[in-house]
């Protein structure tokens, strides 16, 4: 039976970013995938060079914008370890409320995104309908919709006043009934699943074997979340990860779905919480030298910086490693085998962010 | 008077093609955001197109690098002329934080003529908005003076 | 057919759209919108261009310039929150789109005594070592040189 | 820096690297720093019910570093970031971009020797 070749990318509809698959298609299934990567590829982690330790941090917010808080609590709390800073429990758990919110507003632009993908445009609507509350809520919360900018080394550069926990509060409220009103769309519909299930199917043992992160991991059944570790305000919260078992994109939907859910009650759990006190630690002096290694969960699964300090304000070495950069190698076990059309479902779910993959 | 016609509707109702050409997908969503209920260009009869063939304003987010200008000018050039080119963001208008990485070419106009840099990081989809206008009334003028 | 009701109520509500530049939303008190700085406070210390994440203020303060260039800035308030004299301030609404790159550059009175501004100055001076100063010179070039080809 | 770290050599890091995936540990990714003027420190990290574990390996830039992507199919990615940002071999890589991972030919300078400063643009 004859090859053929297709080139999927880099400028796709289905794709918001650059990425490059070569495809090798007989009758219409894929054989084998070969990943082109580089098109975002901008180099930042040699900026270190240039840019002293703290303006580091403006630069990880933008390894990726939708994760940018988390990219900036995992930057933040590696400088803090090797600096030895203690962070006032305040500015912990208001990191936790701005972490959850990122993680609600990521996981809502994702459900619309693959939504669009299976080609449910109405879907893709309402869930971005419903995910500007939270954009809301970011901007007047911090003065910037979709990069905060609130992480300083040593603790947070704004504060919630008791008038806008209390909006918080109601505003997810309405986001929750308003997501709640589409869980029987998105998990049951039958034009959803004739979609979803049994398509990009990835073993527990593949999974584990291959290195996924986040959803794509929890969704083929194993229980890894980062947060489990308890870093920072999470040491206060109750947390159970999200597992399903049926590895195949439904399950990594349902459990991307579920967890928005999940978001917003560890947001309610963390204001709850929330105890007086300073936002930020003085700092003083610059990194020592020595090595940290920190991780912590972004939406898209377990984030790893590794960061080497010399004594001087610029780093020796960052290294970040990101969640898609791990699930790419499960991306290219799950595609051989599928149908040419489910080729944009099964790279929507494992929830490619290329910025960050690429840095 | 046929071709007037169609002069006029081209500028009434610009299609647009998105690139994120290497941006960290903060202005991205922001210009997917542009196009839901709650800021909906499509009202201004400006629709979303994913092939370039068919398109007469260029969105583009991001910083340039070696290997995805290619791609712009590839883009670019298979557009229709007259085309307008938004470049958004401040990465897209100087290459941003990252202007001094080692695989950063720069901003948009190093490969492209820019028509309107929409600045922000991420710009607001209100400014991308703005921006949208500004840059028809750029290709309007444009399609005036094509013959 | 579980998105049906979703579909009727929709039909049956008022619209979502935001009818933007018809209507303008009151915006949020402490959104980080457009710079701008309040030349007469300024003392030209120059903090805000060492802050800077993005690298894109320059001060020179023989000449009593503030410069900007809007199109690099990342809007992330540094450099409003490190001011000694709190003269720089962001707008609540967002920079306007340009069809054309500008710099934005500020004449101001270059301080007098120049003592006091040494004094200023030396504090900060001390914290940066050698080679952090030479990083500043490195930078300052290429960025004169670009506000040249601007012109 | 939590979690154990173990010393191993070119000679055995394949073996260590096999014994650590027979123990049920997850790849996570590799680190990479500077090590002198010619030398690469490479940090294999590992991952077990949330306790990390870290293999350190020292290596000369010159000579072919042994791939571990025959062990885990997951390191080749990180390995073909490693050649593009250092310029260095890995013998045994299952599927070899030759230093076009990331990098066009217009870069030809080696992005992450410390000794390649990089310099603000004119």
């Amino acid at each position: 039976m004859a090859t053929t070749v297709i080139p999927f990318g880099p400028q796709h509809p289905v794709l918001p970013e650059p990425v490059h698959l070569t495809l090798k298609v007989e009758d219409e299934i894929v054989k084998e995938a070969i990943p082109a990567l580089g098109y975002v590829h901008r180099g930042l982690e040699k900026l270190a060079d240039i840019r002293d330790y703290h303006q580091m941090i403006q630069v990880c917010e933008r390894v990726c914008g939708i994760c940018s808080m988390i990219h900036a609590v995992c930057y933040s709390q590696a400088i803090e370890e090797l600096m030895g800073v203690e962070v006032p429990k305040r500015a912990q758990v208001l990191r936790v409320i701005w972490s959850e919110l990122h993680r609600t507003h990521s996981h809502l632009l994702w459900l619309g995104l693959f939504a669009d993908a299976f080609g449910f445009e109405s879907l893709f609507m309402q869930f971005w309908k419903i995910r500007e509350r939270i954009m809301d809520i970011n901007e007047a919360t911090t003065g910037s919709r979709v990069i905060v900018s609130v992480n300083v080394i040593g603790g947070v550069r704004a504060d919630l006043s008791p008038e806008q926990i209390r909006w918080i509060l109601s505003e997810v409220d309405i986001v929750e009934k308003e997501v709640r009103a589409l869980q029987d769309t998105i998990m049951n519909d039958y034009t959803v699943k004739a979609r979803t299930v049994g398509v990009g199917v990835l073993s527990k043992e593949n999974a584990y074997l291959l290195g996924a992160a986040g959803p794509t991991l929890r969704g083929s059944g194993v229980a890894q979340d980062m947060r489990m570790l308890g870093y920072g305000g999470y040491s206060e919260i109750d947390f159970e990860p999200v597992v399903e078992t049926s590895g195949d994109c439904w399950a990594r939907s349902t459990v991307r779905f579920r967890e928005t859910l999940q978001s917003m009650d560890l947001v309610r759990q963390a204001i709850a919480k929330l105890p007086e006190g300073e936002l930020a630690a003085k700092v003083k002096g610059n990194p020592p030298e020595g090595e940290v290694y920190t991780r912590v969960e972004q939406p898209r699964g377990e984030c790893v910086y590794y960061i080497k300090g010399n004594g001087t304000k610029h780093l020796d070495r960052l290294r970040i490693r990101t969640p898609t950069f791990a699930n790419i190698p499960p991306l290219l076990a799950m595609l051989p085998g599928c149908e040419l059309a489910d080729v944009p479902v099964i790279v929507l779910s494992i929830d490619p962010c290329i910025s960050c993959t690429e840095r | 008077m046929f071709g007037s016609f169609i002069k006029k509707s081209r500028a009434k109702s610009p299609w647009i093609i998105h690139f994120d050409c290497g941006s960290c997908n903060g202005c991205d969503i922001e210009v997917l955001a542009c196009l839901t209920p709650l800021y909906d260009v499509e009202r201004f009869g400006v629709v979303n197109v994913g092939n370039p063939k068919h398109a007469d304003v260029l969105l583009v987010t991001g910083t340039v690098n070696h290997r995805n200008k290619k791609v712009l000018k590839n883009i670019y050039d298979q557009m229709p002329e007259p085309k307008a080119v938004i470049a958004i963001g401040a990465c897209g208008n100087t290459g941003g934080v990252f202007r001094e990485a080692y695989n950063v070419v720069g901003g948009v106009d190093q490969v492209i003529p820019v028509d309107v840099y929409v600045p922000g990081c991420p710009a607001k989809p209100e400014a991308i908005i703005d921006g949208v206008v500004v840059g028809l009334g750029k290709f309007a003028q444009k399609v005036e003076e094509a013959d | 057919m579980l998105f049906t009701p979703t579909v009727i109520k929709n039909l049956l509500k008022k619209p979502a759209t935001r009818l933007y530049p018809f209507t303008v939303r009151e915006p949020f008190p402490n959104y980080r919108g457009e710079l701008y700085i309040d030349i007469d406070g300024c003392i030209f210390c120059g903090t805000c261009s060492r802050k800077c994440p993005s690298q894109c203020i320059e001060v020179d303060k023989n000449e009593g310039t503030w410069t900007c260039n809007p199109h690099a800035c990342v809007y992330c308030g540094i450099c409003r929150d490190s001011c000694p004299t709190k003269c720089l301030h962001m707008k609540d609404v967002h920079r306007k789109p340009m069809t054309e790159r500008i710099m934005m550059v500020e004449k101001g009175e270059p301080p007098k005594p120049k003592k006091k501004a040494a004094a200023a100055e030396a504090p900060k001076a001390a914290d940066k070592k050698a080679e952090p100063a030479k990083a500043d010179d490195k930078k300052a070039e290429p960025a004169t040189a670009d506000k040249a080809k601007k012109k | 820096m939590i979690g154990k770290v173990i010393d191993v050599t070119v000679d055995n890091v394949v073996g260590e690297v096999m014994k650590m995936k027979n123990d049920g540990h997850r790849l996570v990714t590799f680190s990479t720093y500077q090590e002198g003027e010619d030398g690469l420190g490479i940090l294999y990290h590992f991952d077990k019910e949330l306790e990390t574990t870290h293999l350190r390996m020292t290596v000369k830039r010159d000579a072919p570093i042994p791939s571990v992507s025959g062990v885990y199919f997951a390191a080749l990615l990180v390995e073909n970031e490693i050649r593009d940002q250092w310029d260095v071999k890995f013998d045994g890589l299952v599927l070899d971009f030759n230093r076009s991972l990331y990098l066009d030919p217009e870069v030809t300078q080696v992005p992450l020797v410390s000794n390649v400063k990089i310099e603000p643009k004119k």
